[in-house]
């Protein structure tokens, strides 16, 4: 094989971000954004681990139409757990805090983030919020749903929810942080060159991200406040004995999480952009375009939180308003479903795992968009909602579109982050076994949740086993799938071969130093001379060939 | 129904049912179609265009502006028809005819109490007769529920503090699902229970039947003594409330400016919650019977106000202004009934 | 002025982007602050629409002298933290530290004001969920409280409250920004932490400026 | 914008403070804001109803307290907090913020104002 052996210097045996201090301090006060995203990584793998073991639970409970394997009570610990685990404390902060905090600096060819100390303090903070959480879950449990939907969980819930609630309004703060660190890092903190036409789309998604970040996540704070005055003082801000609307809090809920999901997806997209023009080798068809609807989802997504309060007292004619602009928030999804497609045209393309993750997200992401489709058509979701059409929308997009882009990016750069390659032949079997587990799982979701199954039901009526064993049947598939990547990730770490400083052939200005980076991130400041994805100018030796550069 | 393979569909029972339906067989076409086409193309191009040799180079396409266009405005076009499809779907679905019959449901963690209004009351259940629109007034005694019946494709949110309608016409007799679609705790998922629509003379049977009781139209015009609403809402020289009689669909005039329909959710809130709205030329001097009436007693005094009162004509003569507006013939607000 | 080199930390490359950056990540976290604020305002609105009567009836037992005069005293606040930040950028050490100790002065006043207004309110029972007899029945009339009156206060006291909290969180770092002023550590070229506490300053003081109408002079008429 | 640029490129700070706030105008804004402040209490003692009638009185009262509130919270924007003097991206914060507060509360209240279930009723 053919080591580019002009790609960058090798740095071999000097010291990287890893090797150039290992005490335990140096990690728990490290204000280096790599490390900061590895401390993410551990933390994000933690509750996603919870959030999977409660999965399990669900699924295994689901297999049969009596309650008969969990409680009625800790069958409602066990989704609302897997809900609040897998939102607030996986999927919110995965992408951005560990892909976006280990490459936002490293793309913009800056040392750091703007303001290290406090991307050191949103970890803490986020920790903080999480220990709470993690404490209301496994002590007491947290039976409200991941909605926290009053009057039940302000008046009658017997949960630990005052301590869930803290622990997302502080949760959130963690998230504000790293919204206000990448707004400032990106504006100001660019290379020179560096134009923001210039800039990788995985730099745009995460600004889109970070504006949602900034001015969404305050609102669910400021909501958690109510319902914890609420809950402990009896306020009556949503107490209809005192004159206060449940449905309000719905409104503020939603103000914030409706936008969240985008927190969730944008960032995805952002890595799809990198992992499709890589292994294409062409630049991302129609740049600015998916540049731009990165922008235009971030702001519409703002503005169509009412499309979860159809069959509320929620007035008609808001609604349609909410109707219309939530189909308007579909249009920019689309246009960057068709520039990656078109990307492809002949391109060069080749199949490499994170390639193989693209695809699953494209396939999946596009179902669980277009389902989003149908519940925004006002008619049509009064009778899904509160479904398990609805449930399998969301995992669709969340699981098919934001995790699947998170596993990519993760595939994609693990070589740059630790400096070693993984199994070609396990990840590749991983990519699949999720792809097809994930469908087992949750397509036939669907259709029971168009037979009118209801969302967060212990037990059913018989005649819809059969779906419910298929999709508790997938989901095993699909846990094997996440359970590879542990052990074979694990694995390269110790044992996976070398990485050279750009295993991919790529472009980007964070394959211009050595795998893993140094601390301070290059040696010299790079200067940008060319657009993204420039891979016209790119030299033959740098293309990897197929089968990659092991 | 077996353990064989389930069918796709909920039966449909009711007349709404097969236009949602057919609206669903739509957006399923349109989902086929990009997917198929998307992830097809993905897979295409991911075939032919893959790299054969290290020598192999991509040819650089620059996006022509037609194309982003294309690919914008098409599916948008495809929205702007689901929207508008959508919207007068709903409004189809969430507004009654004016010959519905009522039923109220009120919602408790975990039952439904539904009472007709010849007063028959059932519990977990719901007879509904064949062929007749039925309206439901929704009301929660504690937490957020839904009222959700899928063989018609109906479903509402069932919230403590206010009250929220649904309706349907049965087109099918026989026995159907209903279920609790909103999470109130612990057992959300046994507060379910059967819709059973019969022939109208067998429903007529049925109300006759062991379910039988005192309508509420009756029991609450004995509230209406008990709790001495009487004393303000008699017409008489000391009256010092509003004339109560033809009161149920007219416009009211609001202190303050404003006006509203003297609908089932304003009579209800009038009587639970009256400093809320003020009617116009009155002070507001009626207790709160927020805390000391049970939603079953709040819908007798509605069925009241609604059934008797609203059937009678307002008498000629009354102190003050009736119902609030003068000649209480006039129409509505234009800026109100305009959003149809 | 070896102080000031050692201020640029070192993934800036001068001094310039450094300040740029700290200001737009203030202006930012302000943002931030707008919509935390934000969701209060939405419900005010919300109930006040609701219950236009009840709200007013809730303001009438607010005092607007003390309401006036506090805002008075914000605004003064305001002004002496504008001239704490205008003595760093000329370089005044004891400016600074003067400046701001009158800041944190009139910051002392306003929440001793607010402890008095409290206080009665205690003594009324109009702190729900704490001394919440007033909220239900007026004592003097015995008369029932129009519904929307509790949540008023509910609004009351969470508005005012986390307003109060902004304040004493700022009150600290004005005091510890004022001791490194007179230590020196501020000048012409590098005074960013006077500047981005006096944004923060400044806005408590716009919160305010918009809670006294909505809060206190409702019920002047 | 763009940043590092290189070292040597300050702009140079003097020219910024010939522009920037003097003593005088933070005396001048102190004042405007205890002026506005005695304003708005003696316009919201003021009873609109008899001339504007009851709704609309009240509705002038609000009108008025909102219009100086904003007006004195631009005041210390602009000249407390600078913002006249820093760059374009700042004022873009600010104005989005407002605008962001106002898809908050101005859609919500559209709700709450056209909230009815009595379609049928004026059919
Ligand atoms: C990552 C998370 C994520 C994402 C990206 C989305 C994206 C979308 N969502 Fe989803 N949604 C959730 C997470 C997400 N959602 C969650 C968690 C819930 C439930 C929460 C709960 O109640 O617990 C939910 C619930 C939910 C509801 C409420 C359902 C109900 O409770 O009744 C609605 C209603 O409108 C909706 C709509 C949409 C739409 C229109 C999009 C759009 O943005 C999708 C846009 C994408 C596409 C359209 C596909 C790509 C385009 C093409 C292939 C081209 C062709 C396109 C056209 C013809 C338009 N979602
Ligand atoms: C990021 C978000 C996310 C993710 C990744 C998932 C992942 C999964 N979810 Fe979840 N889900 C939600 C978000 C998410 N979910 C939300 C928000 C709700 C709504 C909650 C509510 O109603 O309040 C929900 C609800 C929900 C329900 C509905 C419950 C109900 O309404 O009654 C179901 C049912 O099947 C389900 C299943 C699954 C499954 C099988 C997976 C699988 O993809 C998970 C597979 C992963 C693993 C299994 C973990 C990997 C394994 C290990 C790390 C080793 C340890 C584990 C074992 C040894 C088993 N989820
Ligand atoms: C102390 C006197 C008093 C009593 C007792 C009283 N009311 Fe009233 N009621 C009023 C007044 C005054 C109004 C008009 C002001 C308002 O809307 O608050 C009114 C308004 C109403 C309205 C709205 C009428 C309209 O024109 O819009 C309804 C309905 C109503 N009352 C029903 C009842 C019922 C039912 C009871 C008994 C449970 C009752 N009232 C008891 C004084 C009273
Ligand atoms: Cu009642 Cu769920
Ligand atoms: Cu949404």
């Amino acid at each position: 094989m053919s080591t580019p052996n002009h790609a960058a210097p090798q740095y071999q045996e000097e010291e990287n971000y890893l090797t150039h201090d290992t005490s335990i301090q140096s990690w728990l006060l490290t204000r280096d954004h790599k490390r900061i995203a590895l401390l993410y990584l551990l933390s994000v793998t933690f509750f996603f681990t919870i959030g999977g073991v409660f999965a399990t639970l669900v699924r295994i409970e689901l297999l049969t139409p009596a309650g008969d394997f969990l409680s009625a009570e800790f069958y409602n610990q066990a989704f609302t757990s897997h809900g609040v685990m897998m939102i607030f404390f996986f999927l919110i902060p995965v992408v951005p805090a560990v892909l976006g905090n280990f490459l936002v600096p490293l793309m913009v060819g800056a040392k750091d983030l703007a303001f290290p100390r406090i991307n050191l303090l949103s970890w803490y903070i986020f920790i903080v919020g999480a220990g709470c959480a993690v404490f209301a879950v496994l002590t007491g449990g947290l039976d409200t749903g991941w909605t926290l939907y009053p009057p039940y969980s302000s008046a009658y819930s017997q949960s630990r929810v005052t301590w869930a609630v803290a622990g997302v309004f502080i949760a959130g703060f963690a998230s504000i942080l790293t919204g206000v660190n990448f707004i400032a890092t990106v504006h100001r903190m660019r290379a020179p060159g560096l134009t923001w036409f210039r800039l990788p789309l995985f730099v745009w998604a995460h600004y889109a991200t970070s504006l949602v970040m900034v001015l969404g996540t305050p609102v669910i704070a400021i909501t958690m406040v109510l319902l914890g005055l609420e809950r402990v003082f009896g306020f009556g801000f949503f107490d209809p004995a005192k004159g206060g609307d449940p449905v309000l809090f719905q409104h503020l809920f939603w103000f914030y999480s409706h936008p969240a999901v985008y927190i969730m997806i944008l960032p995805a997209m952002g890595v799809i952009s990198e992992i499709i023009s890589t292994f294409s080798r062409q630049k991302l068809f129609g740049y600015s375009f998916v540049a731009m609807s990165s922008l235009a989802i971030a702001i519409l997504g703002f503005l169509v939180w009412g499309h979860h309060l159809f069959t509320t007292s929620q007035s008609a004619y808001t609604g349609i308003l909410f109707s219309a602009l939530t189909f308007l928030v579909a249009i920019p999804s689309a246009i960057k479903a068709f520039n990656w497609t078109a990307t492809l045209y002949k391109g060069s393309v080749v199949w490499e795992t994170p390639m193989l993750f693209a695809f699953g997200f494209m396939g999946l992401f596009l179902i669980g968009g277009l389902t989003g489709l149908f519940l925004a058509t006002m008619g049509m979701d009064i009778h899904l909602q509160d479904t398990y059409f609805v449930v399998s929308h969301f995992h669709y997009v969340m699981v098919g579109g934001g995790v699947m882009g998170y596993m990519g990016g993760l595939h994609f750069w693990w070589p740059k982050i630790t400096g070693r390659m993984y199994s070609q032949f396990w990840s590749k079997l991983s990519a699949m076994l999720i792809f097809a587990g994930f469908n087992f799982t949750f397509f036939p979701q669907f259709i029971l949740g168009y037979m009118g199954m209801p969302r967060r039901y212990h037990s059913y009526p018989e005649e819809w086993q059969v779906l419910n064993v298929m999709s508790t049947m997938g989901a095993s598939i699909l846990a094997i799938g996440y359970i590879l990547p542990g052990i074979y990730l694990t694995h390269s770490i110790f044992l996976g071969k070398k990485a050279p400083a750009n295993p991919w052939g790529a472009t980007g200005l964070e394959w211009k130093t050595s795998s893993p980076p140094p601390p301070h991130n290059f040696h010299e400041t790079p200067i940008v001379t060319t657009e993204a994805y420039d891979y016209q100018s790119l030299p033959l030796s740098e293309t990897p060939e197929p089968g990659g550069a092991r | 129904m077996g353990k064989s393979f389930p069918p796709l569909l909920p039966p449909q029972a009711s007349t709404v049912a097969v236009e949602v339906d057919v609206l669903y067989a739509l957006l399923v076409a349109i989902l086929a179609f990009f997917t198929l086409l998307i992830a097809g193309l993905f897979l295409f191009f991911g075939v032919k265009y893959a790299r054969k040799s290290e020598a192999d180079r991509p040819i650089q396409v620059h996006p022509p502006m037609w194309l982003e266009i294309a690919w914008s405005v098409i599916p948008l076009l495809i929205c702007v028809v689901l929207f508008v499809w959508g919207v007068a779907l709903y409004f189809k679905i969430y507004t009654p005819p004016k010959d519905a019959i009522t039923i109220h449901v009120v919602g408790k963690r975990w039952m439904w109490k539904i009472q007709h209004m010849s007063g028959a009351r059932e519990i977990n259940e719901l007879h509904v007769p064949l062929g007749v629109p039925v309206r439901l007034l929704l009301t929660s005694e504690d937490v957020i529920h839904a009222f959700s019946l899928p063989a018609f494709r109906v479903k509402r949110d069932v919230i403590p503090g206010t009250m929220t309608t649904m309706w349907f016409n049965a087109t099918k007799t026989g026995e159907f699902h209903l279920f609790c679609a909103e999470y109130c705790g612990t057992k959300h998922s046994e507060m379910n229970g059967k819709v059973v629509v019969m022939e109208k003379d067998a429903y007529q049977r049925w109300l006759a039947g062991p379910n039988a009781g005192l309508p509420p139209a009756v029991q609450g015009a004995r509230l209406f003594e008990e709790l001495n609403c009487i004393s303000c809402h008699r017409n008489g020289a000391e009256q010092r409330g509003p004339v109560l009689e033809g009161l149920f669909g007219k416009p009211v005039l609001l202190k303050g400016g404003g006006t509203v329909v003297a609908d089932d959710t304003y009579i209800r809130e009038s009587i639970v919650n009256p400093t809320a709205k003020t009617v116009n030329g009155f002070e507001s001097l009626m207790p709160v019977y927020l805390s000391q009436l049970s939603e079953e007693q709040v819908n007798a005094l509605l069925a009241y106000v609604r059934d008797t009162l609203g059937k009678e004509e307002a008498p000629k003569a009354s102190p003050k202004p009736a119902a609030g507006l003068p000649g209480s013939a006039a129409s509505p607000k234009p800026s109100e009934s305009k959003g149809r | 002025m070896t102080s000031l080199a050692a201020s640029l930390q070192h993934h800036f490359t001068d001094f310039k982007q450094q300040k740029e950056s700290a200001v737009l990540g203030m202006w930012s976290f302000l943002v931030q602050e707008v919509m935390f604020f934000g969701g209060l305002f939405l419900t005010y609105a919300v109930y006040r629409s609701q219950y236009p009567q009840a709200f007013h009836d809730g303001a009438t037992h607010l005092d607007v002298v003390l309401g006036g005069v506090n805002t008075i005293v914000l605004i003064c606040s305001s002004l002496t933290m504008a001239m704490a930040v205008h003595a760093a950028s000329k370089g005044h050490r004891g400016g600074i530290a003067c400046w701001l100790l009158l800041t944190i002065f009139f910051g002392s006043i306003f929440l001793g004001v607010k402890v008095v207004e409290y206080k009665e309110k205690w003594d009324h029972g109009f702190i729900p969920g704490i001394s919440d007899h007033g909220l239900t029945v007026d004592h003097e009339t015995h008369q029932a409280r129009p519904t929307g009156f509790a949540l008023y206060f509910a609004l009351y006291f969470a508005m005012t409250g986390l307003h109060a909290i902004h304040m004493i969180i700022g009150i600290p770092i004005l005091a510890i920004i004022a001791i490194n002023g007179l230590r020196g550590r501020y000048g012409p070229e590098y005074y960013t932490p006077v500047e981005m506490t006096g944004l923060y300053w400044h806005f408590v003081d716009i919160v305010w400026i918009f809670l006294f109408p909505l809060l206190y002079l409702i019920g002047a008429h | 914008m763009s940043a590092s640029a290189s070292p040597e490129i300050h702009p140079e700070p003097d020219h910024e403070k010939h522009h920037g706030p003097t003593v005088k105008m933070y005396f001048a804004i102190f004042f405007a804001l205890a002026i506005l402040t005695v304003v708005t209490v003696l316009a919201a003692r003021f009873d609109f109803a008899p001339m504007l009638g009851v709704s609309m009185g009240g509705f002038a009262n609000n009108v008025i307290a909102l219009s100086i509130a904003f007006t004195k919270a631009t005041l210390v924007v602009l000249f407390f907090m600078h913002v006249k003097y820093e760059n374009k991206l700042v004022g873009l914060a600010v104005v989005s913020s407002v605008i962001w507060l106002s898809f908050l509360i101005l859609i919500t209240i559209s709700d709450y104002l056209t909230r009815t279930s009595s379609w049928h009723l004026f059919n």
